[in-house]
């Protein structure tokens, strides 16, 4: 294995752990449920996602690397659904605290 | 570079571990779920980078059905929250 | 201590909280979630029985596997039995269906 | 050294969930636990190689029991009565909490003085595995070495289904059950139960025909196709069926009767009951595992249903 494929995958999954772990940090520390489903969506796709990059180099055969970009594309649909439904059933409880 | 991808394994379970006080403390059932969510977009990240680093053949599909099945959960949960209000609005 | 073992124990101390559970809640849907927990607990233990029969070309033992993969599946069905017979029995003593209903409740509140 | 902190850490937190799932006051906070503490299952079950396993707990264990769990939580919010009267008594409580200690020590002490080297079936089910024509063990073990057992587990989940049904009030009988339901069509949830279904049934479809040569398989396929189709309820864009269809009892039934046909035909074509003729194995599994698969498929989402609630239309 190479050298610059091998640095590639650290950058760009170290970058990914920092937006788990900003993610995380916003879901504690935010004062109220729509400012965390923020924080959340921010980990989800990007933290994800650049994880995904990230390993991408290292997959063994193309359908590898194709099957975890489907993956990311699952995540990040399932991310924003829940996002929205979420943020809909907080707004109708009229509850923003 | 397996240690490394097994130290970010560790790394993003560590996160999801902190998240985890939401999913105990709430204060709203929202907040729960949407703990649970990271629950899944971490476990599937860390799925994949301990499958990479230990070398264990199929995991991708595991992924693919825990990323498929993300949201499943939380739509339950909103779509009984709704269900439940309706039905009272009908009752008063 | 080796991956397995690790588990293992894991499995035993699930199987000892579910356990704990299932006896202590009075409210059934509790008992049938800690009912899950001890059953995980005991997956987890054929689990790593498989792991340490691990043989050339088998990463784990195929057989425990298989009972697993059927115990998921039978544990499921029977959760979605308990929890039909959790909720009939709710609609069933459900003390708002009707008004007919609720006075005659008050009325023996009232006896 | 990692990999034990990573081992310790997911044991500690699989612990910390279970712990709260059975600890918590109310419901709703437990049975959330419970779903996360499912999806750090199937990560333990890759730990431990065990791939197959690890697939049949995230579709099920994961996506299908969350559903189930949240929609029972769901109705029964506000009809489950306090029973505090009912909850044991602190002393009795240590009481219950030291002999279950005592039962997980025992266990315990079983997982630490294991047999070493371990007993294994793994090479007897390798050195065969030429025979089924079929390359992963654990699809060979499931409907091939022990195809009976396998077989009974079909017939139990049509039970299931059976004794589920057998619930209805006598004026549901023949409607529909429900799944937690959409309360409006449009919008989010509509966009997204039109466009998972087509990935998942696709990525459903690959894992059951994987299945023969790596991991993957009947089960693990038919509950993710399972899942698209309760998804597809969940959004309000199709009914949940009325349980008198016929369709639908011939989809439940079609797997286990399959597998009973193949394994009475075995008396003629290979001289026992649920044997495969010899050269001729793996299509015969794989023609059985077909109809496992959309029995599977129809089988979990009605199962999720519940009881019919909802009166048959005249």
């Amino acid at each position: 294995m190479s050298f610059a494929p091998n640095l590639f995958s650290i950058v760009a999954i170290g970058a990914g752990l920092i937006f788990f772990l900003a993610g995380t940090c916003g879901l504690l520390r935010f004062p109220d449920t729509l400012s965390r489903l923020h924080a959340l969506t921010k980990a989800d796709n990007l933290g994800l996602g650049l994880v995904v990059i990230g390993l991408l180099p290292l997959a063994d055969n193309v359908l590898a690397a194709l099957k975890l970009v489907v993956v990311w594309v699952l995540v990040q649909l399932s991310g924003a659904t829940v996002g929205q439904l979420i943020a809909q059933s907080t707004r109708r409880n009229g509850r923003t605290e | 570079m397996t240690d490394f991808l097994l130290s970010a394994a560790v790394f993003i379970l560590f996160t999801v571990a902190i998240g985890l006080f939401r999913i105990l403390y709430g204060p709203h059932d929202a907040d729960r779920a949407m703990a649970a969510q990271l629950f899944g977009s971490g476990g599937i990240a860390t799925l994949l980078l301990v499958a990479n680093a230990t070398r264990v053949p199929g995991v991708e599909d595991v992924a693919m059905g825990l990323a498929l099945l993300a949201a499943f959960a939380s739509v339950a949960f909103v779509n009984s929250i709704a269900t439940g209000e309706s039905e009272g609005a009908g009752e008063k | 201590m080796s991956t397995a073992t690790l588990a293992g124990l894991t499995g035993a101390i699930l199987a000892g909280v579910g356990l704990y559970g299932l006896i202590i809640h009075p409210d059934p849907l509790r008992r049938i979630l800690a009912f899950n927990v001890l059953g995980s607990g005991v997956f987890l233990l054929f689990g790593i029985i498989a792991r340490r029969g691990a043989a050339i070309g088998a990463l784990a033992d195929p057989v425990p596997q298989a009972m697993v993969i059927t115990g998921i599946v039978v544990a499921f069905a029977a959760t979605a039995l308990a929890v039909a017979l959790l909720i009939r029995l709710g609609a069933q003593t459900d003390p708002v269906v009707t008004q007919a209903d609720k006075q005659d409740l008050a009325r023996r509140a009232d006896d | 050294m990692i990999v034990q902190t990573l081992d310790i850490g997911l044991a500690a937190l699989v612990l910390t969930l279970a712990g709260y799932t059975v600890l918590a006051r109310a419901t709703f906070p437990a049975v959330v636990s419970y779903v996360a503490y499912g999806l750090l299952l199937s990560l333990i079950w890759v730990r431990l190689f065990s791939v197959d396993v690890a697939l049949t707990e995230a579709a099920i264990g994961g996506g299908l029991t969350g559903v189930l769990l949240i929609g029972a939580a769901g109705k029964r919010r506000g009809t489950a009565v306090a029973a505090t009267e009912l909850d044991p008594t602190q002393p009795l409580r240590w009481a219950i909490m030291a002999l279950c200690a005592l039962a997980a020590l025992a266990l315990a002490t079983v997982v630490v003085s294991l047999p070493d080297p371990a007993p294994t079936l793994a090479p007897q089910a390798m050195e065969n595995i030429a025979t089924t024509g079929l390359g992963n063990p654990v699809t060979a073990v499931l409907i091939a070495y022990r195809a009976f057992d396998t077989m009974l587990e079909k017939c139990v989940l049509v039970i299931a289904v059976v004794g589920v049904w057998s619930l209805a009030c006598d004026r549901c009988w023949g409607g529909a059950p429900d799944v937690p339901r959409a309360v409006a069509r449009g919008g989010t949830l509509t966009f997204f139960a039109q466009v998972l279904p087509p990935l998942g049934i696709l990525i459903g479809i690959r894992i059951f025909w994987i299945g023969a040569d790596e991991p993957g398989g009947a089960f693990q396929g038919g509950a993710i196709l399972a899942a698209m189709w309760v998804i597809i309820m969940m959004a309000g864009l199709t009914d949940v069926p009325a349980i008198s269809k016929r369709w639908l009892r011939i989809a439940l039934a079609a797997g286990p009767i399959v597998f009973l046909g193949v394994g009475i035909l075995g008396f003629a074509a290979a001289g026992g009951f649920l044997a495969y003729p010899h050269g001729f194995a793996k299509p015969v599994i794989i023609f059985v595992e077909i109809f496992m698969t959309l029995s599977i498929a129809a089988t979990l989402p009605m199962l999720v249903g519940g009881a019919p609630i909802r009166a048959p239309r005249p």
